[in-house]
């Protein structure tokens, strides 16, 4: 196994695109430390993306922030900018493992791992964040929702990395959060996940929604009939309940060591409807 | 020794709370663990495992990984001569096996050498040929009659003929008339529950260092509970004399009962032997839950009687356990512990040890006995329930003390239950509200505790200082106490007194730091060595002042004349004693050699207050308080932690933590992710209530504290949650996706 | 003579009895003329046999003293955890 | 198979050493720099026994690679005493006993260090979350907890 560390990313690139055998990213680390050391991966090339200028920074850019791929979570839950713009962006971010993770695992690392229960991804693709890919011929953008093709598999060709992650503004009177279910209280991979954005109008009624739920089918879920439940409400009791409903049947999960079929079905929409009341408040909305 | 007035003695040093002489090690990282020492021109070993869980071994071609270069040693069973005794054979067995894999993770091969990265790659050009058989690994499915054969032709002569196969033990303990004492019941209450096999979870992985000399001389450092059971075990698998064999007990990163045997041990020395360099052998985390022992998974059926007024008339329980792939007979503890803190005039419990393709089991403190206090405590507050009865008053009315005929035989004699009870009662937290979704549960539970075979040696240095040389590796602060004994006994400073662990060449025989032992029977040695020391240095004060040793006396830390018509003589303190013991005798030692019985059991009381989420079924502990009897806490602190921990560890047992296997019979949940152990912000504080009821046994009234914390909790919590969403739950952990389809059958 | 308790399992062999009389004054005493009036005991005893003599719990000290009137019951030898 | 040859700073001091690529930094720390204070309780990051601080973050160094060290600034267990005196959380973990078998207490202390810097006065909640990675087996936290306060508030007072 070589170890590289490329100062551009046009470098970072080719090198990844020119390895004929296994080639790896290597970001945060906290998850292909571990696949290396159970021999689940034996990559002949591993890139460390680290000591790419900009990719350790977090920058304003349009009303919201371009989030490098070299950023912690760690990093990221201490600014307060991106704290204040995207509070259900950070939350899904400082959940992953421990205190010791977040002081290396990247949101782009997590989403390029390609876990279905990746604690990242739902919010940002609630967020309608961007990613930011860097190839061996030039740049390109890709919503974070396409990125995700099934466990373990992601749409990037061989020799692209993810740069950064723009998270948009946010409109006026809009809010996020993002809520998971894990047996304990921290350290677990989520079991069932869910994560709202949404906007009120000056009444409080939701005006545009996204629910987005995390480990509950191959890859992440954008489930839309959830959104409508709360388009023209103020969350009653009804549209909660709806809401619920719609993210159950958009759940295709698996029965495993962490949970149920059932379970992941009926804690999903738990999960929504609670996650959907705390971005109601935060985006101003009484209930 | 100085009494109080009503005749109990006052202890300076028992009782406080002093730094423990290794404390400064382990704060700084000096402390050496087992995978902390290396040696010169030392080899890696590592142990190829078995992806099966039942199979038989066709062929195993190491040819290939011999070849490699930097590969030193290769050893599979054929190093190993057979053993005729089935204990010593099993061991073996399970270190490597032999013919036939009995479990995923089972040993098949192991290599050694000059890198990791060398011995991994070893291992994957070991070719092992397996015929896959049919496997079993749920207890009650192995004991059916067309369940899958494990091992044949194991059952001992307690198993009624035509048992299955996979059925090795049948025990059965009990008295009284119970067909009458059912008859006399306003209630009957019988239920059935079953608990998942939990591993004991220390953060150090196993690991060792062994060398052995051209000529047989074997040394080997590791992390264990029991240096001189190692060294018995690994010489009779290595075929040499135990006198060829030293091992050093490192500093242990936990144990719980899971290091009281060997598995890579024997390997690590059949590498050594063959490669004629030390090997070193670390297990990964992912073999320590594979093919180190978990305890055992139960299947339980409990049923009792009760009056209107909570009086149980009788009780019964057939307790199916399985130890894993190897005979094991913890169902005896269990079968006997099951209604130990009743007082009953008819109970029965009938136990069966049943094999199953899974790890072979290795105690886990109070080995048997949470499984079967977690059914009877269960079934005890459904019954409470049901009655509209307080569980405390029906524990109180029922409590076995002094005189009770116990469950398991003997009759008691003084025990800690009624004032554990009564603390309990007094104390705030009984009476404390409970919101919505919250419940409290009540938990009583014991544990027998041992005395063993246990040596302290005890030198008085020149200076006055005094060493104690005993030979049980220390998990929870056991040096601390033992010089706290110590230093009592000869009327000295704790801080004068440093104990430390010996390996098997610098004392006699230790059992293993097991069974709650170490506090009560080295203590017990400790003291009397001290005995032993301060008559020794009357005898030579007497010669001092030239008068009869039996006119001398050891009292507050010297010697003095034993009354008026001694002699007019200043007393001659330890250390002026001991800086002339040269010119009076020679060096002043004292020593205590014996097989300690007398232990006394410890009986703890549990409350625990949870909030179940009706939405997910997740359970939060909210508060949680142990009350223990300790006999006397010789270390409080260190007594609190031991209720602490058992507390918490049980709390993992009934919560999370499982051996999960599917269809297929391999182990899903290999690692710390997903084998689920309480993190710090699981929990909240744990209060320890000690109680100290004297152990007429030991001088000081010591009952071994380590392994009654565990006993009660998983009843704690699961009556906690039961009252807390109106359902019994009755198998464990009560995950989260459990309770919600508990409250989803509700309705 | 003293009168000794045996656990349930055991009793298959001594024809149903729970209780045994036996002339013996200590615990090594007890076990041979057990094994030498009950031969079913004998594979137990081999393998290991606590004494509980008066509540006092005896691993496998054979010259424990046993009294006529104490109170004697067999236990399993206990493995530890 | 070609080895990589690394400058770094361990506890203030200037060390060099040539690893594996694939070799991790705990593996270094412990095999070839001789320093055994961190343990490798899982190798996965899920028990924090080997955590130490890279470039003032904390970290589990089986989760790092050893080449990444290259210029960073690695703090472990050895370097939180000056000499033989020991750091406050050092001594109100022995005073406390906030340890039993000993084997997580290197991982906790750095832990805690790196919260106390962060938080001089955190919540008991606030240290639980903090050290939900650093897995203990034998005290049940309590003490732990109790540790890190009593050695917070003299941090605060001094």
């Amino acid at each position: 196994m070589r170890y590289a560390k490329p100062e551009t990313a046009t470098d970072a690139a080719r090198l990844l695109a020119a390895e004929p055998g296994v080639a790896r990213v290597l970001a945060g680390g906290t998850d292909l430390l571990v696949q290396l050391k159970a021999g689940l991966v034996e990559p002949d090339l591993i890139v460390d993306i680290k000591h790419i200028a900009g990719l350790r920074d977090i920058t304003p850019e349009a009303g919201g922030f371009r989030i490098g791929a070299a950023v912690s979570g760690a990093q990221l839950g201490e600014h307060a900018g991106v704290r204040a713009l995207w509070p259900g962006v950070v939350e899904g971010v400082t959940l992953i493992g421990s205190t010791q993770v977040q002081g290396r695992a990247t949101m782009a690392g997590n989403l390029c791992n390609g876990s279905p229960a990746a604690d990242s991804v739902p919010a940002l693709v609630a967020a309608g964040a961007v990613a930011q890919i860097a190839g061996p011929d030039g740049a390109r953008d890709c919503p974070v929702l396409e990125i995700p093709l099934g466990p373990g598999r992601i749409a990037l060709a061989k020799g692209e990395i993810i740069i950064s992650i723009l998270l948009p503004a946010r409109p006026a009177r809009s809010g996020d959060a993002y809520l998971r279910f894990t047996p304990r209280s921290e350290m677990d991979i989520g079991v069932a996940s869910a994560a709202v954005a949404l906007t009120l109008d000056d009444g409080g009624r939701v005006v545009a929604a996204r629910v987005v739920l995390g480990a509950v089918a191959p890859t992440v879920r954008l489930v839309a009939p959830a959104a409508e439940a709360l388009i023209g409400t103020r969350l009653e009791d009804g549209a909660l309940a709806a809401l619920a409903a719609a993210c159950s049947a958009a759940c295709s999960p698996i029965d495993d060591k962490r949970g149920t079929i059932a379970f992941r079905t009926e804690v999903a929409g738990v999960l929504a409807r609670r996650a959907a009341v705390i971005a109601y408040h935060r985006a101003g909305g009484r209930k | 020794m100085a009494l109080d007035p009503t005749g109990k003695r006052i202890f300076k040093v028992v009782g406080t709370r002093p730094p423990r002489p290794d404390g400064i090690d382990k704060v700084t990282g000096r402390a050496l663990y087992g995978a902390d020492v290396s040696a010169p021109g030392m080899l890696v070993g590592r142990i190829l495992r078995s992806p099966h869980p039942h199979a038989t071994i066709v062929a195993i071609d190491t040819s290939a990984a011999l070849a490699l270069a930097g590969v030193k040693a290769v050893v599979t069973a054929a190093d190993f001569a057979p053993q005729t005794d089935p204990t010593l054979r099993d061991i073996q067995d399970n270190c490597m096996a032999r013919g036939t894999v009995l479990y995923d993770g089972h040993a098949v091969a192991a290599v050694a050498a000059t890198t990791a990265a060398i011995a991994r790659a070893a291992l994957k050009l070991i070719k092992v040929t397996y015929a896959p058989l049919p496997h079993v690994t749920d207890v009650d499915a192995a004991m059916r009659a067309d369940a899958p054969v494990v091992q044949a032709g194991r059952a001992l002569e307690s198993v009624p003929a035509g048992m299955p196969d996979n059925v090795t033990h049948r025990c059965e303990f009990g008295h009284g008339d119970l067909d009458a004492a059912f008859g006399g019941a306003d209630l009957i209450v019988a239920r059935s529950f079953t608990t998942a096999a939990t591993h004991q979870g220390y953060i150090e992985p196993h690991a060792c260092l062994a060398s052995m000399t051209g000529d047989g001389k074997g040394d080997l450092w590791c992390c264990t509970q029991g240096q001189f059971n190692v060294r018995t075990i690994c010489a009779a698998l290595l075929g040499i004399e135990a006198s060829q064999l030293r091992v050093t007990a490192s500093e242990i990163g936990g144990g719980f009962g899971g290091k009281t045997n060997v598995f890579i041990e024997p390997v690590a020395l059949a590498l050594a032997r063959k490669s004629g360099r030390p090997v070193k052998i670390v297990m990964a985390r992912d073999e320590v839950f594979r093919a180190t022992g978990p305890t055992v998974s139960s299947s339980i059926d409990v049923k009792i009687g009760m009056t209107k007024s909570g009086r149980i008339t009788a009780a019964e329980a057939d307790l199916r356990y399985s130890g894993g792939a190897f005979p094991c007979l913890t169902i005896e503890m269990g079968a006997q512990a099951a209604f130990a803190a009743y007082d009953l005039a008819a109970v029965r419990t009938i136990g069966w040890n049943v094999l199953t393709n899974r790890p072979k089991e290795a105690a886990y403190r109070a080995p048997g006995a949470p499984q079967a206090i977690y059914a009877v405590e269960s079934v005890i507050d459904e019954a409470c329930q049901k009655l509209g009865l307080d569980p405390l008053e029906v524990r109180l009315i029922n409590a076995a003390k002094k005189g009770t005929k116990s469950s398991y035989g003997p009759t008691f004699d003084d025990i800690g239950l009624l004032a554990t009870l009564n603390a309990a009662k007094a104390h705030p937290h009984y009476r404390a509200p409970l919101g919505p979704h919250q419940g409290r549960g009540l938990s009583a539970g014991f544990w027998f505790n041992f005395g063993g075979n246990t040596c302290v040696s005890l030198n008085v240095n020149t200076d006055g200082t005094v060493g104690v040389t005993e030979g049980n590796p220390d998990i929870g602060g056991s040096r601390a106490a033992i010089s706290q004994m110590a230093a009592e006994e000869l009327g000295i400073p704790y801080a004068q007194v440093r104990t430390m662990i010996a390996d098997t060449a610098s004392l006699g025989y230790n059992d293993v730091t097991d069974g709650s032992r170490v506090t009560f029977a080295v203590g017990l040695a400790t003291i009397k060595a001290a005995q032993d020391a301060t008559r020794k240095m009357c005898a030579r004060a007497a010669r001092i002042w030239g008068i009869d040793p039996e006119a001398v006396e050891w009292v507050d830390g010297a010697a003095v004349p034993a009354g008026p018509n001694a002699g007019k003589f200043p007393p001659l303190t330890l250390a002026e004693i001991a800086a002339v013991s040269f010119q009076t005798g020679g060096p002043i030692a004292g020593h205590h050699e014996f097989n300690a019985d007398g232990a006394g059991v410890s009986f703890g009381v549990h409350l625990c207050d949870v909030e179940v989420d009706p939405e997910t079924g997740a359970t939060k502990v909210l508060r949680y308080t142990v009350f223990q009897d300790a006999g006397r806490a010789v270390h409080p602190a260190y007594v609190e932690g031991q209720m602490q921990g058992g507390a918490v560890q049980g709390i993992g047992w009934a919560l999370n933590e499982e051996y999960i296997y599917g269809p297929d019979g391999r182990l899903q949940n290999a690692g710390f992710l997903d084998y689920r152990v309480p993190v710090a912000s699981d929990l909240p504080m744990i209060e320890a209530v000690i109680l100290e009821i004297p152990n007429p046994g030991h001088p000081y009234g010591v009952r071994g504290v380590g392994e009654t914390p565990i006993v009660p909790p998983l009843a704690a919590v699961s009556n906690a949650v039961s009252r807390a969403i109106g359902v019994r739950m009755n198998r464990l952990p009560m995950s989260p996706p459990r309770v919600l389809a508990a409250l989803g059958a509700k309705g | 003579m003293v009168t000794v308790t045996i656990w349930g399992n055991l009793r298959a062999y001594t024809d149903g009895r729970a209780t045994l009389e036996v002339e013996a004054a200590s615990f090594k005493q007890l076990l041979d003329r057990l094994a030498l009036d009950y031969p079913g005991l004998r594979p137990q005893i081999a393998r290991g046999v606590s004494l509980a003599l008066d509540g006092r719990i005896y691993r496998e000290a054979w010259f424990t003293p046993i009294k006529p009137d104490s109170e004697v019951v067999l236990m399993p030898y206990m493995a530890g955890g | 198979m070609k080895t990589i040859h690394v400058a770094t700073t361990v506890n203030g001091d200037a060390v060099e050493f040539i690893c594996a690529p694939e070799e991790s930094l705990l593996d270094v720390l412990r095999n070839r720099l001789g320093l055994t204070g961190a343990k490798e309780g899982c190798g996965s990051g899920d028990c924090g026994a080997c955590s130490i601080t890279l470039d003032g973050r904390l970290v589990c160094s089986c989760l790092v690679l050893a080449a990444e060290a290259e210029g960073a600034e690695i703090g472990t267990i050895e370097g939180l005493a000056i000499g033989d005196a020991l750091h406050p959380l050092q001594q109100a973990f022995i005073d406390h006993a906030a340890l039993q078998c000993g084997i997580c207490t290197p991982g906790i202390l750095v832990a805690a260090k790196a919260l106390l810097e962060r938080n001089p006065d955190p919540t008991d909640t606030e240290i639980r979350y903090w050290l939900a990675g650093n897995l203990c087996r034998c005290t049940g936290y309590d003490k732990i907890i109790r540790a890190v306060q009593d050695a917070a508030k003299k941090m605060r007072a001094a």
